[in-house]
C-alpha cells in the first residue's frame, strides 16, 4: 500500500488511540488545528478533546504534565510541535522524565512518548532548523527513536508505547511528504540499526532526514562502481554498535552523515564507538558529512549549502577511498 | 469621536497601513510564485496595530517584535526594498538573506527583530531596558507579541522582572485572538489579559485594535508612562488577523462567518471612511495613496529581484564577529 | 480560639512536628559527622505546614513535594527508617540509595518526591491531576513548592493549565519569605502570593504557617474544594525557615534578630502551650511524645547505620525499567 | 601567590567590574547571599545593587535579559548558578545569543559573559551533577570555556568580556576550593589548548574537574615508567584541534577522559578530530574514559564509580599500551 510518511504517522497514532482508552494526545495545536503537521487530521472529531488535547504554548507545563499523567497511569504522546521548541522542555525531559527512575531507586517508571519534527531544509532559517538529535542521544534513561522510511513511521510508535520508559521519537520535517510502500511487516523493534542498501566499498551510517540523500548518494557511487552500503541507525540511543561493527569489519571504511552541527554531532559519537569497536578493521579515517557549523540561513542557496547534500556525501567516499 | 489629527497625520497613518497591506498582499503572491518561501505570517487585518503603535514611539525606542513584523518594520523605517529583497533572500535584504520573512532585523532603526521562537522577544526586551536604565537613558523599549505568547514562562518571567525592577518596557499584546489554531480561551484561564497582566503590579490598558486612533491614543499614553520613568506598561490591542496563520494553515478552526464579520471592522476601509466623513480625505486622495502603495511594492519587488544572491563562499561569515 | 480538635488528634499533630523536628536536629548532627553528605535542606520552623496539611489528605491522594521534603515524607508515613538509610546512602533508603536528601519517593503512599529543581514539582502535579481526571478519579493532587519558585516559568505555565483544564490540584506554597538569600520583595513584583495566583482564576487562600491549627483547616477547606471537582486550589502558608537555607549557607542576608522573632511563634512550643492550656497536654505527656520521637530518631540512625550499602556492580541498575 | 579557584574568580570579576562601568554581575544569590560558590562575596557592599543584582528564580528570563543588556551597550556577566538550571534557560541561549548575529546579517553582536558551575563529585544526585558542556560545544555562535588551573580561574574572564561575542565559562564545583599558585604570567588567550605535562607515551587528553584526576593518573603512570602528556582543551569550542594533533604526532596514543556521559560526549568529539586529522599516526584505538550511561547517584561509593577517576584512567592507559 503506498502512503505518506505522515500518513503513515498518523495511522499508527489512529492505532494506539483506538486500541488503548490510556493513550491520548496532546500538544500545541494537535486538535482543531488538525496538527502542525496535519498528523492528527480528524482525530479530535473522532475521539474528543480530552484525548486529542490543545494545549496553550507552554512547552514546559505540557512535557511536565506528560511525565506527570504517565506516572499517573496514562500512556501520553505528547507532541512539541518541533525540536527548536523542546529546548523549553529540556529541565522537564532531562531532570525529571530521564532521571525519575533511577533516582527513585527504580519505583516509577515514565512511559511516556514525546514526538517532534526535526531538521532543516525548508527555509524556516536559524529558530526552526535545528536537529538536536545528539543532545537527547546523549541523555541516560530515555530511548530516541528517528524513523526515516514509511515502514518506521508506522511500526514505530506501537513498540515506544509499550516501552516502560520515555521514548523520544524524531520525525523529519522534510520527511513528512515523502510517499512509499508500506510493506506488510512493517512491524518493527526499536532496538536495532538497519541495513538498507546492501554493499561492500564503504559503510554510510545515517539516520532521519539524511537517508534519502545517503541512498541517492549511494546510486550516484553505484554508477561509478562503488558499492556501497547504507546503514540507517533508526535507534540513536542505546546505539546499535553491533550492526555498525558488522558493515565495518565487510567494508573497513566508513563515512557518517548526520544533519548535526560537525562538532559535537550524533556522527563523532559513530565515529567514537568504530574507533573503539572497529579500529583494526579500518582501511582509512572514517569521514562525516554533517552541517556546517553555522545557524541555518534562509536563502535557498546558502541553507541547501550549510546541510548535508549527497554530491558532499559522494565526494566524502571519494575521499576516504582515495579517489 | 471626531479623528483628533490633522489632514497630514491622518493620511501618514492611512498610508502605513497601506503599504503595509499592499505589501503583504504581493508577498502572498510572491509565496505562490515560490519567490518567498519558509514561514510566511501575514498581519493583514492587524495593521492598524503597528502604525498606531509605533507612531507613538521616537527614533531612539527600541522595538523588539515576533515573526510576524513585516508591519512593524516597514512603519519602522526598514525600507520596503530591504525588505522585499530579505523575503527573497537576496543579499540586499535587511537580514543580510539570513533571517528571511521571521527575521527582520535592522540597526539603523532599532528594529531588534524578527523573533520565531513564541515569547522570546520579551526577556530581550527586558535586558534592553535594564541597560538603558543603567545607563541612565530615557528610552522606551517596546516589545510586541501576541496573546498565544501569554501562556509561555518566557511572558511571566519577563513581566515580573520589568515590575520588579520597574524597567522602561512597553509590552504590547497584540490580541488577535488565535494562536495558530488555539483561541484564546483554550489558552488562557484568565481571557481578561489586562487582568492577567495587573497581577504582576503593572498598569495596564486595553484598546480596540481595529481602530487606528485607539491604538495610537493608548501608546501615546502607555509610551508617556514608560518615558517618565514610571516603570513597565502592560498594553493590549483587540485585533484579528484576517488571513491563515501562515501559508499552510488549512483554517479548520474558526468559521468564515466569523473571519466576515470582524473584516467589517477591517482598519483599511473603517478609518478612510472615517477620514472621508470628516473631510480629512477625497477618493482623489487614497487612490493616490493606494497607487503610491503599489508603487513602492512594485519597486520593492523590482529591487528585489534583481538583487545579487550572497556568494555560497560567504556562507560562515557572521557566525561570530569578525 | 481553642484548638478544634480532641486530644488524641492533637497530640498526635505535636507528635509529628515533634517527630519532624527530632528528627532533622539528628540529620543536621549527622552532616557535621559527615553520615549525610550532599545538600541538606531543613525544615526546621515550617513543620506546621506539612503536618497540618498532609492530615487533610487520604491515603490515595498524590504528594509532589521539593527537595525541603523530609517532614513531607515522615508525615505522609514514609518510615523514619527509610529516610535515614537514604539519607545514609545506604540500599534499604526509600530511594535505594540513589537520591539523597533531595528525593525522597515512595510509591507505597504516592509520595513523588523530592524534586530538587525549583519548580520542577508542578508540571509533574498538573499531570498527575489530569491522569485523575481522565480517568475519573476523585483524588487530590498536592503539590508543596516554595514562594521562590513563584518566579519560575513553570509556575505560570503550571498554574495556568490546572485552571484551564480544572484538574484537582491543590498548589500549596510555603512561602518562608527567603528563596535561599532572596527576600520575596527581591524576587516578585507582587508579593501578595495570592493576589498573583489568582490571576489564573484560581480561588486562593492564605493561612498563618506556624499555627498548626490555621493550616490544617485551611487545608480541609482546599482539599475538598479540589475533591469536589471544583478545579485547582492555591493554598498559601506564611512561615519561616530557623536554619540556614542548606548547610553551606553563612546566611548574610537576614538578621539574627528577625529570625529570634520569628521563632517566638515557633510551631512546637505555641502549639504545645496552646493544648496544655487547653487541657489536652500535660508536661508528662509531653515529655513522653518527645521521647518517643527521639527514641524514634535513634532507632533510624541505628538501622540507618547497619543497614548494607548497594554493590558498585548494580550501578546501572533502574536506568531502564527492567 | 597562593589562592583558591574560587579566589581567582572572585578577583577576576573584581577586576572586571572595577575597570569597566558596563560590566555587571546578575544572577541567583550574587548579592545578599554573597554568591552560591561565595565568588561575589563583598561585592554587593562594593558596586552596589545596581551592578550586583540579585535575580529571582527566573532562569531563561534572566539570561534572556542579559542578552539584551548585551545588545543595549552593557557587558553582562550573567550567573547561572549550574548547568543544571541552565536548561530552564537554552532556549534563550542557542536560539538568541548565538544566532542572533547570524540571522540578522551581521548587525548585532551579544558581548554576553555566561557562566555556570558544572559537574558532579559533591553527592548531590541526580539533578544537580551535569555535565553538558559538550551540547554547549555543539552550539555555533558562541565560544566555551573551561578554566581547570587557578591562572585560567584568574586569566579567562578578560578575554572573555572582550569578546563581542556570547562566551560560556563552565567553573568545576569541585575545583571552587582547590588551591595553588597563581603565576606572575596569568593572562591567557581563550584560543588555545594547553599541554600540562610533557610526555611521550600516550596523549591524555581532558578538562576542567577532570584535569586533576588525570594529572594524578600520569603521576602514578610515571611511576610504573609511563611517560604521559596532559593535554587540557580549556577551550571547548572552538576546539583547538592543532595542539591535539601535535600532541598524537609524538604519542601515537590517547585517552580522553571526560566526565560527560559516554554517549554524545565531548569526548567523542575528541576522537573523532583524532581520527580525521591523525588517523595514520595511530598506533592504537583511541579510548575514552567518561562517566557511567546513568543518572548520578546519590551514595558517595556509587557516585564514585560512575565518574571518571585516576585508576580508571590508568587502566584505560594500560589497555592501549597494551598493558
Ligand atoms: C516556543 C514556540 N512554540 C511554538 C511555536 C510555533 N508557533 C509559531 S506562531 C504560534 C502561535 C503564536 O500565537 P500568538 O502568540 O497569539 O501570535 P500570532 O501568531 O497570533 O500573532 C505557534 C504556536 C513557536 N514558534 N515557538
Ligand atoms: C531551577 C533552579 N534554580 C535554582 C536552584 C537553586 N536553589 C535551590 S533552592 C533555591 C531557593 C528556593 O526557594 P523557595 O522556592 O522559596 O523554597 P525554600 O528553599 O525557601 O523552601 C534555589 C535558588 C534550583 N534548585 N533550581
Ligand atoms: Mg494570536
Ligand atoms: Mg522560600
Amino acid at each position: 500500500m503506498k502512503m505518506t510518511y505522515r500518513e503513515a504517522i498518523r495511522q499508527a497514532m489512529h492505532e494506539a488511540l483506538a486500541a488503548d482508552p490510556r493513550v491520548f494526545l496532546m500538544g500545541e495545536d494537535v486538535g482543531r488545528y488538525g496538527g502542525t503537521y496535519a498528523c492528527s487530521k480528524g482525530f479530535l472529531e473522532e475521539f474528543g478533546p480530552e484525548r486529542i488535547r490543545d494545549t496553550p504554548l507552554s512547552e514546559l507545563g505540557f512535557v511536565g504534565a506528560g511525565i506527570g499523567a504517565a506516572l499517573g497511569g496514562m500512556r501520553p504522546i505528547v507532541e512539541v510541535m518541533t525540536v527548536n521548541f523542546s529546548l523549553l522542555a529540556l529541565d522537564q525531559i532531562v531532570n525529571t522524565a530521564a532521571a525519575l527512575r533511577h533516582m527513585s531507586g527504580g519505583q516509577f517508571s515514565v512511559p511516556l512518548v514525546l514526538r517532534m519534527a526535526t531538521g532543516a531544509g525548508r527555509q524556516l532559517a536559524a529558530q526552526h532548523s535545528h536537529s538536536l538529535e545528539n543532545w537527547y542521544a546523549h541523555i541516560p534513561g530515555i530511548k530516541v527513536l528517528a524513523p526515516a522510511t514509511i515502514a518506521d513511521a508506522r511500526g514505530m510508535l506501537g513498540p515506544a508505547l509499550a516501552d516502560p520508559d520515555p521514548v523520544v521519537i524524531f520525525e523529519h520535517a522534510q520527511l513528512y511528504n515523502m510517499e512509499g510502500a508500506l510493506p506488510d511487516d512493517w512491524r518493527c523493534d526499536i532496538t536495532t540499526a538497519a541495513q538498507r542498501r546492501a554493499g561492500t566499498d564503504i559503510s554510510l551510517i545515517t539516520y532521519g532526514g539524511s537517508l534519502p540523500k545517503t541512498l541517492a548518494a549511494a546510486e550516484q557511487l553505484a554508477a561509478e562502481g562503488i558499492a556501497a552500503e547504507v546503514i540507517d541507525l533508526r535507534v540513536l540511543r542505546p546505539l546499535d554498535t553491533d550492526t555498525i561493527a558488522a558493515s565495518l569489519r565487510k567494508t573497513h571504511k566508513a563515512v557518517v552523515v548526520d544533519e548535526g552541527w560537525k562538532s559535537g554531532s550524533l556522527a563523532a559519537e559513530v565515529m567514537a564507538r568504530i574507533v573503539e569497536d572497529c579500529f583494526f578493521d579500518l582501511d582509512a579515517p572514517v569521514a562525516r558529512v554533517c552541517s556546517e557549523e553555522v545557524p541555518i540561513p534562509y536563502a535557498k542557496h546558502m541553507e541547501e549549502a550549510a546541510l548535508p547534500q549527497a554530491p558532499k556525501i559522494v565526494a566524502a567516499v571519494m575521499m576516504v577511498l582515495g579517489k | 469621536m471626531p479623528v483628533p489629527y490633522d489632514k497630514a497625520f491622518a493620511q501618514k497613518l492611512l498610508a502605513d497601513m497601506l503599504r503595509i497591506r499592499r505589501m503583504e498582499e504581493k508577498c502572498a503572491e510572491l509565496y505562490g510564485a515560490q519567490k518567498i518561501r519558509g514561514f510566511l505570517h501575514l498581519y493583514i487585518g492587524e495593521e492598524a496595530c503597528a502604525v498606531g503603535a509605533l507612531h507613538a514611539l521616537t527614533a531612539d525606542d527600541n522595538i523588539v517584535a515576533t515573526y510576524r513584523e513585516h508591519g512593524h518594520a516597514l512603519v519602522r523605517g526598514v525600507s520596503m526594498n530591504a525588505i522585499m529583497a530579505e523575503m527573497f533572500g537576496k543579499r540586499a535584504g535587511c537580514s543580510r538573506g539570513r533571517g528571511g520573512s521571521m527575521h527582520l532585523f535592522d540597526a539603523a532603526t532599532r528594529f531588534y527583530g524578527g523573533n520565531a521562537i513564541v515569547g522570546g522577544g520579551l526577556p530581550l526586551a527586558v535586558g534592553f531596558a535594564l541597560a538603558d536604565k543603567l545607563q541612565g537613558k530615557q528610552r522606551v523599549t517596546a516589545c510586541f507579541f501576541g496573546e498565544g505568547a501569554m501562556a509561555e514562562g518566557a511572558f511571566h518571567e519577563s513581566m515580573n522582572l520589568a515590575a520588579l525592577w520597574q524597567l522602561p518596557v512597553l509590552f504590547c499584546c497584540e490580541n488577535n485572538l488565535y494562536a495558530m489554531g488555539t483561541a484564546l480561551a483554550r489558552s488562557e484561564a484568565q481571557t481578561d489579559l489586562c487582568a492577567k497582566a495587573a497581577s504582576y503590579a503593572v498598569p495596564t490598558l486595553k484598546a480596540d485594535g481595529m481602530d487606528i486612533v485607539a491604538v495610537h491614543e493608548a501608546m501615546k499614553l502607555a509610551a508617556r508612562h514608560v518615558r517618565d520613568g514610571l516603570g513597565p506598561f502592560f498594553l493590549e490591542l483587540q485585533t484579528y488577523r484576517f488571513r491563515a496563520h501562515s501559508m499552510f494553515d488549512p483554517e479548520l478552526y474558526r468559521d468564515k462567518a466569523e473571519v466576515e464579520q470582524w473584516k467589517q471592522r477591517g482598519p483599511l476601509h473603517t478609518f478612510s471612511a472615517r477620514l472621508k466623513a470628516e473631510g480629512k480625505l477625497t477618493e482623489e486622495e487614497f487612490l493616490a495613496l493606494d497607487a503610491k502603495a503599489n508603487a513602492e511594492v512594485q519597486a520593492a519587488v523590482d529591487f528585489a529581484e534583481a538583487a545579487a544572491w550572497e556568494p555560497v563562499a560567504d556562507l560562515l561569515k557572521d557566525v561570530h564577529t569578525p
